[in-house]
């Protein structure tokens, strides 16, 4: 039983980091229908700023706290940064071509990106310090349970339950939905597509930030390719969760974490990759919109 | 009823085309030879293949420093029996469909010796056209051990050891000296991983009295091994033995730890790295991994060294060391069989033995340098010590 | 007359949502049949359970081939219904806009030859003789619907009245014994109206296709009907020549009543 | 264009060049050694990134406007006018003869006149003109977004290494197989996946492509997992014993022959019963089974076929590396072979023999700064596609000559 708890949390971890970064993969899919593919690498960005500011806050001498809190900030403002300058220059002007033509753009910046930073930093693994406090009242639980992964999994249900209600009540996120809906008309009734556009890849890219600053840390170390590779991942497990749709994306990440995590404790961790792609054939040969997506029967 | 025409009517063409180029293949194939193996008047061309780009660049580029190094010094001493030697270096990326592209071009530009390539498979691949063109290729880095033991190849040597060696090693000290007796085997389903834990694995099943507990891989740049380290802990193992890099191995070792699980953790080469002691910090305490024998108290080494530092101004990268023998060796090769004769170069590197700052090496019949091979070192309080 | 279309107490259900409700609908051998109603009324839907885009939920539809035996077609793929010899517009045009005219038009012969693969690449005598047979019909189907001159245009470049012929044109490719028209008037002007009621009528005298067609063009339908259905809110309300559909009070509260509204 | 050098407009400039030294100084100004704890300032890169931007800028700004000349005009159809000259000259059958006739002689001279690198990466970008052709079936003509095309490509390279490694077959025995295990594999993924559309169908495809490599990866007693198969034999002729050179040259020619035979399918098919029922099922679907095409069986034969020209490549690039891992079929692979044929305009098949060249050449002969390479390629596909989107050449369509037109046009 033991053992069956332990991979559960395994999994819970897992499952919360592929969220922190499949929640902008949907977001960005549900408002403008684009497979996002640099957001992977937003996210890495995000890891290298605060690494960056981190270091450079050390040496002058800061304390632990101060760095956190600046690093995060940092690492979000130049995400967001990044995300927005990508949308104008890669998929602005691509806004009325066929659908693979921003896909390739995307898939371009995603290269560009971590050929960027490869050779303006370095292509080695960098260690990154453990920016979160260590909570005291998990000492007992050490075993089985560590500060960070208690952070990971309360920001990705926090940033969940936020973002539903800035959509579900917020102006913006009235406007992001009509957005969503039919760009034409919410021009038509006076919605700012542009800016709603922008703010949707500025959420998106501020939650890669986060996800970037507390994954690095838990895990301890970064180099440029973490963002293609967790990308993959969590664009697997929105698609898996419906993707367009916010818990979908919660959800899926979390059925991908528990496959992985049951595949690897009770089969083999050799191909807990396969059994992973496996199972998100399986569920849209059943599902074919997803867990938690709506099937829409096609308009003629 | 109209009449119509279709507008493009060259398909017929095509066929013939198609038949023309057989043809032409066929009759004119044979005329088409080798032009680069003639010209010995020149300078002698020595080719450097590896990876010179990407995120394996870091492995590569230290082999074109030390041979840049071998090659001036051989040089400003009037070169080999009178021809000055001149340096053609092409990367592959680690690539093996890169690699072969990079071979037929040191091949086509008149090489007459190769120092390469880098990686494993890279090398693997690029071999065959070395092989065809009977050039001799001496490799710093690639250390698997098909390499030489498959006897396919015998224009290749090199000066590390293979990984055979190593996992002899590996499997040697934690039976001997840490009596482990029911063994986890975890590698990274990487080339030099994977191929490294399987020979560990086959070498502890011939063992009497010894169990592997687990075989198996994780996926390299994974969010969480926690599963595997479950894993680990349930199998009962009373050591882990480690297949790949520190990138993988320091994760492993922070959740074995952090878990209360105070089992040995051995591992190869790959761990062998500062970077492994920075990330895991206090749990890389007590790591076991292998590396090279510690040659740096060897003067050739220290002047090696110091050359680097004197030339490019910084300390040299990963298995510099190895190419700065390799070189050496290839050049003492040549000088000593007095032409660049395939048959009289291999049999110079079987026989004729070369100082280096790996010591006094030759190669034995498969390849491999003699007298090269590997220690156990320990993480103690944050650094790499060698063991007895 | 014998019948070439029978629906019997058709019924297709959205989730919780009864867009069309026991229908029953006839199409005779020769006949242009109208179907009417108000926005909503399901009759797109009819249209789709036809002509297998939705599975009905209950009921019948059976087709029935001029000479042949009747077929019960609900459930069936759309193209197995195209095949048998059923087909049909779109309300808002669904051309193939990146293909050439006369491409869009020979596309409809796809299920009417069988070259293959092999044949394709061999292009051997059969195949190029087939391949001649479609260029050359499909060529004739657009000087019916006076397309001639646009047969190496992109469908997208064509005016809008041009585009509803052409999908006409296209539909008959597949030589229906039965031509579905959603709404071909929606969009035209008079002018365009006119000469799609030539069209319509040319196309049942001389090719011998039934048609049934849904429009709300009320001087179209009453001008080429030979009979007319009525739906409003799933159900069908009333059945009849164009003259008792216009003296019906039913209708014109159902639907000249939303109409006097617009 | 002067206008672009207005007071105003250098505003814009500068302040782009603003914004890009913002963004880009952490990563670009700064680099930390966490290990040693140092940290170096390298501010001439910031200097450097600010003089980029500025005139960048400019540039990019210019080609936009280049792209839409009036706001109120739709881009698409500014598109279209532009290229039509070029599709012009295209079609006119006589510079299309004589720009064939260059191509071919070119093409069979090309060993001759250059060395045997050359000769390599030719053959090289030639498997990619095939894959190109091939997956430009899929995604091209039928429509279908397949991201992990890459699978077909190993199953093909890996038939010919295990079934020589094996069986002793030979390449004339494993080329055919090859491509029939491909298209098998075709079928197999075709079939769960017709329910799926667009984005769905990408990611699954990517993973179908991911499986199959690590299968390859961790079933050791099968592939030989990661370390892969060396000693692959290169195609020869019985009885004829061929140097190094010699049998590349003869690959080289082995290439050709597909690359012509791959287009001449290509090109007979697109313009045949099954080619435009692909595209009409790429325009339309609903549309395209409402007039009588089976849409299961289009798509199955056009997983087919494509998949069949990517296990053919496959068996010519096992053949010309005789060294196989699968760390030749990644991922990026199949974004490469994916961009060729965006690249090169869906459908096209000039375009996508263009695109493969200038793909697969470019970063070959980029060789010089081999670290900014991919880089470069990244960038590349985003400048193409922000100006390009069409592809370079675009979309192509067969004509026809009826008689009683013609006159009629004369009298219009």
């Amino acid at each position: 039983m033991d053992y069956f708890l332990e991979l559960f949390l395994g999994g819970l971890t897992r499952g919360s980091i592929y969220a922190l970064i499949a929640l902008g993969y949907t977001m960005v899919y549900g408002i403008i229908e684009l497979i996002n593919f640099a957001h992977g690498e937003i996210y890495m960005i995000g890891a290298f700023t605060a690494l960056i500011a981190a270091s450079v806050l050390n040496i002058m001498g800061f304390g632990p706290v101060t760095i956190l809190i600046l690093a995060m900030v940092l690492a979000i403002v130049y995400s967001c940064a990044y995300g927005v300058t990508m949308e104008k220059i890669a998929y602005k002007p691509l806004r009325h071509s066929t659908r693979l033509a921003p896909l390739i753009s995307a898939i371009g910046m995603s290269i560009f990106f971590q050929n960027y930073v490869l050779l303006a930093q370095t292509s080695d693994f960098l260690p990154f310090p453990s920016l979160l406090p260590e909570l005291e009242i998990l000492e007992p639980y050490a075993y089985i349970i560590r500060s960070s992964e208690v952070f990971i999994i309360l920001t990705t249900f926090g940033v969940m339950v936020l973002l539903t209600l800035l959509i579900k009540f917020t102006r913006i996120g009235k406007a992001m939905r009509a957005t969503a809906q039919d760009r034409t008309m919410a021009m038509l009734v006076g919605v700012d597509v542009n800016r709603v556009i922008s703010m949707t890849f500025i959420i998106g890219s501020s939650m890669a930030a986060i996800g970037g600053v507390l994954i690095a840390s838990h895990i301890g170390q970064i180099n440029f390719y973490i963002g293609f590779i967790a990308g993959i991942k969590a664009f697997t497990a929105a698609v898996l969760g419906g993707i367009g749709s916010i818990p979908g994306a919660v959800l899926g990440s979390l059925v991908l974490g528990w496959t992985e995590s049951f595949a690897t404790g009770y089969i083999s961790s050799d191909y807990e990759d396969v059994f992973a792609f496996g199972f998100l054939v399986l569920i849209l040969i059943f599902r074919p919109a997803g867990l938690l997506g709506k099937a829409t029967t096609q308009k003629v | 009823m109209a009449r119509f025409k279709n507008a493009q009517s060259l398909k017929k063409g095509f066929v013939l085309t198609v038949a023309a180029v057989a043809f032409v293949a066929l009759v004119v194939l044979p005329a088409t030879s080798f032009a680069a193996k003639d010209a010995k008047a020149g300078p002698l061309k020595i080719g450097v293949g590896g990876a010179h780009s990407g995120d394996l660049a870091s492995y590569g580029l230290p082999t074109v420093k030390a041979v840049e190094l071998v090659v001036k010094a051989k040089n400003d001493a009037g070169g080999i029996n009178g021809r000055m030697i001149e340096l053609l270096t092409q990367d592959d990326a680690c690539k093996p469909e890169m690699a072969v592209n990079a071979a037929s071009k040191l091949v086509t530009d008149g090489a007459e010796a190769i120092i390469g390539h880098i990686c494993s498979g890279a090398t693997n691949a690029a071999l065959g056209i070395y092989k065809d063109a009977k050039l001799v290729v001496i490799s710093p880095s690639a250390t698997n051990t098909d390499l030489t033991h498959s006897g396919n190849n015998p224009n290749f040597f090199r000066t590390i050891g293979s990984d055979y060696a190593q996992a002899k090693s590996i499997v040697d000290f934690s039976l001997k000296n840490l009596n482990a007796k029911n063994i986890a085997v975890i590698h990274d389903k990487g080339d030099y991983g994977k191929g490294l834990a399987e020979l560990a694995k086959s070498l502890l099943e011939a063992t009497p009295g010894v169990a592997v507990a687990l075989f198996e891989g994780v996926t390299p740049g994974a969010v969480d091994y926690s599963a595997v380290v479950q894993k680990i802990k349930q199998s009962k193992a009373d050591a882990v033995i480690f297949g790949g890099y520190h990138p993988e191995a320091s994760k492993i070792v922070t959740q074995m730890r952090r878990r209360g699980m105070k089992i040995p953790f051995i591992s190869d080469d790959g761990v062998k790295d500062d970077t492994f002691i920075k990330v895991a910090g206090k749990y890389a305490e007590g790591v076991y991994a292998t590396g090279p024998k510690d040659t740096s108290k060897n003067p050739l080494t220290i002047k090696a060294i110091a050359d680097h530092k004197r030339v490019y101004g910084e300390d040299p990268g990963a298995f510099f060391i190895n190419a700065y023998a390799a070189a050496q060796a290839l050049v003492n090769a040549i000088e000593k069989a007095g032409s660049t004769d395939f048959d009289k170069i291999v049999n110079a590197l079987h026989n004729e033995p070369v100082e280096t700052p790996l010591g006094n090496i030759k190669f034995d019949e498969r390849g491999d340098a003699i007298g090269v091979g590997f220690s156990i070192y320990q993480v103690q309080n944050g650094v790499y010590v060698e063991m007895e | 007359m014998s019948a070439v279309l029978t629906i019997n107490g058709l019924t297709m259900d959205f989730g919780g949502l009864r867009a069309v409700d026991k229908v029953h609908l006839d199409v005779r051998q020769g006949e242009i049949v109208a179907l009417i109603g108000p926005n909503g009324a399901g009759k797109t839907t009819l249209f789709n359970c036809i002509t297998g885009l939705y599975k009905p939920t209950g009921g019948d539809i059976l087709a029935i081939p001029p000479g042949g035996a009747a077929k019960r077609i609900n459930g069936l793929k759309p193209n197995q219904v195209t095949e048998i010899g059923l087909a049909r517009t779109f309300q808002n045009i669904r051309l193939f806009p990146n293909m050439t005219v006369l491409e869009n038009v020979m596309i409809g012969r796809h299920c009417r030859t069988n070259s293959k693969i092999l044949g394709a690449v061999l292009r051997n005598s059969r195949t190029r003789r087939e391949e001649e047979e479609i260029v050359a019909f499909s060529y004739h189907l657009l000087e019916r619907v006076r397309l001639e001159r646009h047969v190496n245009d992109f469908a997208r470049n064509l005016p809008y009245g041009a585009q509803r012929r052409l999908e006409i044109a296209r539909a008959l490719a597949t030589e229906p014994f039965l031509l579905l028209l959603d709404e071909p008037a929606a969009g035209m002007n008079p002018h365009e109206t006119r000469e799609l009621d030539d069209l319509i009528t040319r196309i049942q005298e001389e090719m011998d296709i039934s048609i049934l067609l849904i429009e709300h063009d009320m001087k179209l339908v009453m001008n080429i009907s030979d009979r007319i259905f009525v739906m409003e809110y799933g159900k069908e309300i009333a059945v009849g020549t164009p003259l008792e559909i216009r003296g019906n009070p039913r209708v014109i509260e159902a639907y000249l009543g939303e109409e006097a509204h617009a | 264009m002067w206008k672009f050098f207005s007071l105003d407009e250098i505003k814009k400039s500068l302040l782009m060049a603003l914004w890009f030294i913002f963004l880009t100084f952490p990563i670009m100004v700064i680099r930390v050694n966490p290990i040693y704890n140092v940290v170096e300032w390298r501010w001439q890169n910031m200097a450097l990134v600010g003089a980029g931007a500025f005139f960048l800028s400019f540039l990019w700004r210019y080609f936009l406007e280049y792209k839409n000349p009036a706001p109120s005009k739709p881009a698409d159809d500014a598109a279209v006018s532009r290229s039509g000259r070029f599709s012009e000259l295209l079609r006119s059958s006589g510079t299309r003869r004589l720009a064939i006739g260059a191509a071919v002689i070119l093409a069979l001279a090309f060993p001759y006149l250059f060395s045997s690198y050359q000769v390599n990466i030719m053959t090289t970008a030639l498997i990619y003109v095939v894959l190109g052709l091939g997956l430009n079936i899929v995604v091209g003509l039928a429509g279908l977004l397949d991201l992990g095309y890459v699978a077909f490509y190993a199953v093909g390279a890996y038939s010919y290494a295990l079934l020589n490694l094996h069986f002793g077959l030979s390449f004339w025995i494993c080329l055919p197989i090859g491509a029939a295990l491909a298209a098998l594999f075709g079928i197999l993924l075709g079939f769960p996946v017709l329910r799926l559309r667009g984005d769905y169908l990408a990611i699954v495809t990517l993973g179908f492509g991911e499986i199959i490599r690590l299968v390859l990866e961790n079933w050791n007693d099968f592939s030989k997992g990661p370390s892969g198969i060396a000693g692959i034999p290169r195609p020869g002729i019985p009885g004829i014993e061929m140097s190094l050179n010699a049998s590349s040259v003869f690959l080289y020619f082995l290439m050709i022959a597909l690359a012509l035979f791959t287009i001449m399918v290509v090109s007979r098919l697109r313009n045949s019963r099954i080619g435009r029922a692909w595209i009409a099922l790429r325009e339309d679907e609903i549309a395209c089974q409402a007039m009588g095409v089976d849409k299961t069986k289009t798509k199955l034969t056009a997983f087919a076929l494509g998949a069949t020209w990517a296990g053919m490549g496959g068996v010519m690039f096992a053949a010309k590396t005789t060294f196989i891992n699968p760390a030749s079929f990644t991922f990026l692979e199949s974004a490469i072979i994916l961009s060729i044929v965006v690249l090169g305009g869906m459908g096209s098949i000039i375009g996508v023999i263009a695109s493969a060249f200038i793909l697969i050449l470019l970063p070959e002969y980029l060789r010089a700064f081999s670290e900014y390479r991919m880089l470069i390629f990244g960038a590349v596909l985003v400048i193409m596609m922000v100006f390009r989107p069409q592809g370079l050449i675009s979309n192509v369509r067969q004509t026809y000559r009826f008689k009683g037109l013609q006159e009629n046009k004369e009298g219009d």
